[in-house]
């Protein structure tokens, strides 16, 4: 008899988590795993309903991507109540949480906030001015990449300044917006970009190219390695990106999940892996989707 | 009651719109147990008078006493609480509720707290008993037609136990019929010792019904005189400040070929097998009681209700009439009922309605040409004196009287064959009454077949080559003028004799 | 018979208000246009007016079809996210199939479609724009999606955004196109029998259908026209970004109507015009663009916003009323 | 005719009927207590908010700032929680739902302002003072073992908040049909004019309206606050859609003055029942938005067809 599990992902339609999506459910097919996938459109409330439809459901596990690092704890701990198995993917919870689930697969976060502060304090040669384009607010990886990025500056007494920080929810469009207003805003006084993804720095270049077509780019920081990310390094518009994979990223999960179906210990903490890309190495490595 | 007391006693009332001065120093003095009625052309300040009264407007100056204490009322409730109670002109109900909420609507009963809606059907109904309306007090309101919810609304007012009670044109709806039945409860009113207050364009009601007559004109009260030893004429004098001799004048023209004809018409509800055929130059009377099914009969002629069974022919030649366009098209056009809903469109200007059906015609590559569109309205504003004689003003701020000449202006310029008229007079001054007669008789003199729809009998008789009367949706052989009489028609009417 | 003393009693009424509410506005802006040039120097720069007409572009065309549908009675039109997400993948999932020209006619033509599938109910069948709108924008932004697979669509074609991203004298293409679409609705409303049409169905729907007006078919036509402009809005949109999402579309609709309402359009139908509509945009966009230069954050903006419309509505309820008359 | 007209007056009770038939013989696990549980869990939220918003379309009003006042209820209760106390600040959130309500009837009654744009006005307010309240991030609150409590299922059945909407509706229904203020509530909004020529206070009752309505979005936004144990500026953002697409399933019109209470629970739990049916069987978000869009348009559009009785003038017109 196959075994079911629920997965609770981000979204549908969404750059990063269309191919994280695709990877998890491929994966599972040759496990002999079902999947039922339900999206959260990167609603919270959404995803604390679609637990319920998991647990009436009686799925043998749970996988959830978290948008909120609280909001689903008493869903997660009816889940437990319920012996259906949990885990988080992709993005990280409070240790509240920990007590309610099995494991997280995903990347370090803190770790990729950290990478982006040395990447840009290298190319900057360690100061001027930068705006930071962050994801949802509130959200794990948000406050990860963001937290990360600010503490390394702090460690290393940088004389980076940021000028300012804005929620661009990982959409391109959104970021287009929000880039708009900080070329408004600080025009030439922006030295340097950190984007918390690839996704939200091609926001950006458009922004810049739109408004003062011509003039050479600040240099951008990116995260996801994504092939468009790859070209812009390359044709010298963006400085580096972190690459994390989504396939690597689905993929973990639903292997971790399948050894806890199977009765197998596994660690409450696996990474995947992370490598950063610039011009220097960009030919030597694989764009992560 | 013993001695005649002082009811309600308004002085040097002022009443200032934006560019209006609807009421200037008005007085007004009515008794317990007397109707005083007051008479006025349109937008004399009839109905603003008595909004002043009922509380829905503030006045710009002057007083008002009740029963002999000053009081000032700041809305509708104050003057509720007072004992007065007002029947609009417009009618104000509620269509979602029923007919018995309405009629106890903000006084409900209460029963435990709660509304008690068994005691609200049983009082409704006796109540609308007594005004001889058969309607059923557990309908829904707005299923109701225009005069059975008049007939609400009068019952509403009485129900209440008013000391003073406002009609304002409470018959222009109603059926003579259903007018004598109002008077039998008015004067049962009167009884009791409320004081009426009675405005209505219907001298011949007036004569009938009140004790007392207050003439207003252009705002300013002209004179209040006792109703014996005034005459009709003598109101109209005062009223338009001049003579107006014949008020249905009845212009010869010459009958030609028939132009409309309806064939076995139905809508298998409102009205079933309906035939007759209107001729060039010819008026066409269509009248009977209320909901006899003359509206819909119209509407559907004109396209804009559905027909079950029959046909409709122009010229001869059968014609499927599924809109008001298509009807336009056959040369057809319609002067609705109602002309505060499909009369008018308030935010326009005088001229942007007049040439509202037109348009299309007035227009090249779907461009409206702006001086075609001007020279049409300001001919309409010139030939039928509509006052002010501004085509630029917004419609809305026109009196009832020349909103209408607007509205008949604006089918006249589809120059139609045959012109339908739904109670073109009704809550029409006598003056601009008498002018849309005039209108009508040129309109036929030049050829044109009209068929007047009308309750009021004497105009029936007055300006009809030929009559058709409907009762309950069914339409009688059209009586010749020669064998026209009040008597004849009331027979058909009410089924005393078949049609 | 009424004559000479009849006449002092009618002023007019009209035209006062007239006069204050488009004054109120026009005030408004070059209110906005000094004290932005006071505090801050790039704000009166071609660069800057440039960026405010290029992020106005988008926004103004829908904002041009939605004040047909204000001004036709319709309320307001909800299925715009829908119709913009529609018009933006269409035109970038189509163009590996047909080509760039008819992806982009044919996402603008399903747009208008989409229109007229919320016209046809709210016309025809008599429903509620709110809900029509919202049903229909619902339903056509899940078929769009479920053709596409629920992904996001990426651009094939790098011409075609370098081809709406190009400039004229300057003026980015976007823009260019936004003010025609002005300028043919404006002329539409307020000069072709159609746009009458439309003022008066808006203004008294029974009156306008016993004036042999088509008023079905006028206050369908009013959604087909926000379904294309939309449609128009969703494809440039897409060329731009060179990649659609199903929620790019979100929130146009609201900032749509509230440039409409700013621009002192009445939601209540009967009254308003395409240059009202745009001054409305006009104004909020050069207010949102003063607090971006002065660094004011966005939620502080979100509360301006709101307050701004609250407080426009408000005044030109007040002025009416006081000019006499509800309109 | 008559089957017809009958089945299209009780429509949300067949559609629900048929529903919950359907869905139990496709899918596997769905007839249970859980799901039953579960499911009224999940429409509660909606629902608690759908209870104001029926009074408020019956009164020919609407709010859609609805998600915002949610949101701002909610972070209130939470962010409040260590100065006075859990219970306080959750009364707290309540009031701030209120408040947030009076000012939207303050904007449409006082000044006017047409509630569609007034209260689009306020979503943008509400969201914005959200935002400015937690700088944009979540606020987690200080018990989280209170969530849990809260959401334990009660007689296998009822959450404390599915509990809640339940009671409430029936109370709804009872004021609705019963009491004197129900029935002036419907003549406001069937004809302001007249209920006020006859003494009602319209705005007194549209005020009154919009404060249930933003007290009753303020419950339902703490209650998600405290079982989340997170008072977050993004919440019920997405909300607006489906309370309306329930309120307006289950019968009430936009145009104000009809309306029922047991029809708005039908079309919550008509929806809610939808949306879990096709979780279950993995439906993509996508195609589920695409059935209940269907149902929504087919049940107004048979509302508007079908009527009983003959069609009159005064009846038959569109409505502008
Ligand atoms: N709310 C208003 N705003 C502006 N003008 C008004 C308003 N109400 C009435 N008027 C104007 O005041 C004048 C008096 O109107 P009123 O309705 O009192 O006349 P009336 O005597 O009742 O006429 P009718 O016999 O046609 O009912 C008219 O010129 C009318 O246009
Ligand atoms: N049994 C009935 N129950 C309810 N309404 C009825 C009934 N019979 C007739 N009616 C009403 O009568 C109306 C049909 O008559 P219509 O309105 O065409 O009458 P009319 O002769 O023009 O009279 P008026 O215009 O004075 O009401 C319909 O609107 C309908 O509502
Ligand atoms: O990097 C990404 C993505 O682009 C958006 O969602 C985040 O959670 C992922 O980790
Ligand atoms: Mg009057
Ligand atoms: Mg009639």
């Amino acid at each position: 008899e196959a075994r079911t599990v629920c997965y609770v992902t981000a979204a549908d339609a969404h750059a990063y988590a269309t191919p994280a999506n695709e990877a998890l459910e491929a994966r599972a097919e040759e496990l002999g795993i079902e999947v039922i996938t339900l999206s959260q459109n990167f609603d919270v409330q959404t995803g604390t309903q679609q637990l319920n439809t998991c647990i009436a459901r009686n799925a043998d596990g749970i996988i959830l991507w978290p948008l909120d690092p609280q909001a689903y704890i008493p869903g997660l701990a009816r889940a437990q109540q319920a012996e259906i198995p949990a885990i988080l993917i992709n993005s990280p919870m409070d240790e509240q949480a920990n007590q309610f689930i099995l494991s997280f697969t995903g990347p370090d976060v803190y770790e990729q906030g950290g990478m982006a502060a040395d990447s840009l304090t290298d190319v900057l040669g360690g100061e001027g001015s930068v705006v930071v384009i962050a994801g949802q607010a509130g959200n794990g990886t948000t406050i990860g990449r963001v937290g990360g990025f600010v503490d390394r500056l702090a460690e290393i007494d940088s004389k980076i300044e940021v000028l300012d920080t804005v929620n661009a929810d990982f959409d391109q469009q959104k970021a287009l917006v929000v880039s708009r207003d900080l070329i408004t805003r600080f025009g030439d006084g922006i030295d340097g970009v950190y984007a918390n993804d690839d996704t939200m720095a091609r926001g950006f270049i458009d922004a810049w190219k739109e408004a003062r077509p011509g003039e050479p780019m600040p240099p951008i920081v990116g995260i996801n390695g994504q092939r468009d990310a790859f070209e812009s390094i390359k044709s010298g518009e963006m400085y580096s990106t972190i690459v994390q994979s989504p396939v690597e990223d689905g993929k973990l999960a639903i292997e971790t999940m399948a050894r806890i179906l199977d009765g197998q210990e596994v660690g409450a903490r696996l990474p995947i892996p992370l490598t950063v890309v610039t011009k220097a190495n960009v030919d030597s490595v694989e764009p992560a989707f | 009651m013993s001695a005649v007391a002082t009811a309600l006693r308004m002085r040097g009332i002022s009443k200032t719109f934006p560019g209006v001065k609807a009421l200037s120093n008005v007085n007004l003095t009515v008794d317990f147990g007397r109707v005083h009625a007051i008479v006025g052309e349109n937008g004399a300040g009839k109905s603003t008078l008595m909004k002043v009264l009922s509380g829905t407007y503030l006045p710009t100056t002057g007083t008002t006493d009740i029963a002999g204490v000053e009081v000032r009322m700041r809305k509708p409730a104050d003057a509720q609480r007072l004992g007065i109670r007002m029947v609009h002109q417009e009618l104000n109900l509620v269509p979602d509720l029923t007919v018995a909420e309405n009629v106890y609507l903000g006084r409900m009963p209460r029963k435990w707290g709660l509304a008690d809606k068994a005691k609200m059907v049983r009082d409704a109904a006796a109540i609308l008993d007594e005004l001889g309306a058969a309607i059923d007090p557990k309908a829904r309101l707005g299923d109701l037609s225009i005069s059975q919810q008049q007939l609400v609304e009068i019952a509403k007012a009485y129900a209440a136990g008013p000391r003073i009670i406002v009609l304002d044109e409470p018959t222009s709806s109603l059926s003579e019929h259903e007018t004598a039945a109002l008077f039998r409860i008015l004067r049962k009113m009167k009884q009791e010792g409320i004081a009426i207050v009675y405005i209505s364009h219907r001298l011949k009601e007036v004569l009938e019904i009140a004790d007392d007559v207050t003439i207003l004109r252009d705002g300013s009260m002209i004179d209040t005189r006792p109703a014996d030893g005034i005459t009709a004429a003598e109101m109209i004098r005062l009223m338009v400040g001049r003579e107006v001799t014949n008020v249905f004048p009845k212009t010869p023209s010459e009958i030609g070929a028939p132009v409309l004809k309806v064939a076995g018409l139905g809508d298998g509800y409102n009205f079933r097998d309906v035939s007759f055929e209107v001729r060039a130059g010819e008026i066409l009377g269509l009248t009977g009681l209320v909901g006899a099914g003359r509206t819909e009969l119209a509407r559907a002629v004109f396209g804009m209700a559905r027909v079950t069974e029959g046909r409709v022919e122009i010229g001869g030649k059968p014609v499927a009439i599924n809109s008001p366009a298509a009807a336009v098209r056959a040369g057809i056009a319609y002067v609705p009922e109602d002309r505060k809903d499909d009369g008018i469109v308030p935010s326009l200007s005088v001229r942007e309605n007049i040439s509202l059906p037109v348009l299309r015609k007035l227009s090249r590559f779907g461009r409206v040409s702006m001086s075609a569109d001007r020279k049409l309205a300001e001919s309409y504003t010139k030939d039928f004196s509509i006052v002010p004689p501004d085509p630029e003003r917004r419609i809305s701020l026109l009196s009832g009287g020349n909103q209408q000449k607007a509205v008949i202006s604006k089918w006249l310029s589809t120059n139609p064959s045959v012109l339908i008229l739904d109670e073109p007079t009704r809550g029409v001054d006598v003056g601009a009454k008498a002018e849309i007669h005039r209108i009508i008789g040129e309109l036929v003199a030049g050829g044109m077949a009209v068929v007047m729809i009308s309750s009021e009998l004497s105009e029936v008789l007055g300006v009809c080559d030929r009559v058709v009367v409907m009762r309950d949706g069914h339409a009688s052989a059209p009586v010749e003028r020669a064998a026209l009489s009040e008597a004849r028609i009331m027979a058909l009417a009410t089924g005393e004799e078949a049609a | 018979m009424q004559q000479g003393t009849a006449n002092e009693r009618f002023r007019s009424g009209g035209p006062l208000f007239d006069l204050l509410s488009r004054g109120g506005l026009a005030i408004a802006i070059l209110a906005v246009l000094i004290y932005g040039s006071l505090a801050s120097p790039v704000f009166f720069t071609a660069g800057n007016f440039v960026n405010v007409l290029t992020s106005m572009a988008i926004v103004g065309i829908v904002v041009v079809g939605m004040t047909f549908v204000l001004v036709v009675g319709g309320l307001a039109d909800l299925s715009v996210p829908a119709t913009i997400a529609c018009g933006a993948i269409l035109s970038l999932a189509l163009q590996p199939v047909i080509g760039p020209v008819p992806a982009f006619a044919a996402a603008i033509a399903l747009a208008g479609f989409c229109g007229l599938m919320s016209g046809l109910l709210i016309g025809y069948v008599g429903i509620n724009p709110i809900v029509a709108t919202l049903g229909v924008g619902t339903i056509v932004l899940g078929i769009v999606q479920a053709a596409v697979g629920g992904v996001i669509v990426y651009g094939t074609n790098p011409d075609t955004a370098a081809l709406v991203k190009s400039r004229l004298f300057g003026i980015p293409a976007i823009v260019l196109i936004f003010m025609a679409v002005a300028v043919v609705g404006h002329f539409a409303l307020s000069r072709s029998y159609w746009g009458r049409w439309t003022i008066a169905t808006g203004g008294n729907y029974a009156a306008a259908e016993a004036s042999a007006v088509p008023v079905r078919a006028v206050k369908a036509g009013a959604f087909v026209i926000t379904g294309l402009c939309a449609g128009l809005s969703g494809a440039l949109l897409g060329l731009t970004l060179q990649s659609a999402r199903p929620l790019v579309g979100t929130g146009y609709e609201f900032s749509a109507i509230t440039a409409v309402v700013v621009g002192g359009v009445s939601i209540m139908g009967g009254f308003g015009s395409v240059p009202r509509a745009i001054a409305g945009l006009v104004f909020v966009q050069l207010l949102t663009n003063v607090m971006v230069l002065q660094g004011v954050r966005t939620p502080v903006q979100g509360f301006a916003l709101g307050l701004l419309i609250a407080i426009a509505v408000a005044l030109d309820v007040a002025l009416r009323r006081r000019a006499g008359g509800a309109l | 005719m008559t089957v017809l007209v009958r089945l299209v007056r009780y429509r949300v009770a067949v559609i629900l009927g048929l529903t919950l038939l359907i869905a139990s013989l496709t899918v596997s696990g769905f007839p249970s207590v859980t799901t039953l549980g579960l499911g009224l869990d999940r429409s509660a939220t909606i629902g608690i908010i759908a209870i104001g918003m029926t009074v408020l379309l019956i009164a020919r009003q609407i709010d859609l700032s609805v998600g915002s006042t949610f949101a701002l209820a909610g972070i209130t209760a939470i962010m409040l929680q260590p100065v006075i106390g859990i219970w306080p600040a959750a009364l707290a959130g309540v009031l701030a739902g209120a408040a947030a309500g009076a000012f939207n009837g303050l904007l449409s009654v006082v000044f006017r302002v047409n509630a569609l744009v007034a209260t689009l006005a306020t979503m943008l307010i509400f969201r914005s003072v959200a935002h400015w309240l937690t700088d944009s991030q979540p606020v987690p609150g200080t018990d989280i073992m209170l969530s849990l409590a809260l959401s334990t299922v009660h007689l296998e059945i009822f959450t404390l908040r599915s509990a809640l909407f339940v009671g409430s509706i029936l109370l709804l229904h009872f004021w609705l049909t019963r009491t004197v203020a129900g029935r002036n509530l419907f003549a406001v909004g069937s004809n302001a004019d007249a209920a006020e020529a006859s003494g009602i206070a319209p705005g007194r009752t549209v005020f009154l309206a919009f404060v249930f309505a933003g007290t009753l979005a303020g419950v339902a936004g703490v209650l998600q606050s405290l079982t989340t144990n997170t008072g977050s500026p993004v919440f019920g953002a997405e909300l607006i859609v489906t309370v309306i697409a329930a309120v307006v399933v289950g019968g009430t019109r936009i145009e104000g003055g009809r309306g029922s209470a047991l029809g708005t629970l039908g079309g919550v739990l008509t929806i809610a029942a939808l949306t879990t049916a096709m979780e279950f069987q993995s439906v993509p978000a996508y195609i589920q938005q695409v059935v209940v869009g269907l149902i929504l348009i087919l049940l107004v559009v048979l509302d508007r067809t079908v009527r009983p009785g003959p069609r009159t003038h005064a009846a038959a017109g569109v409505p502008g």
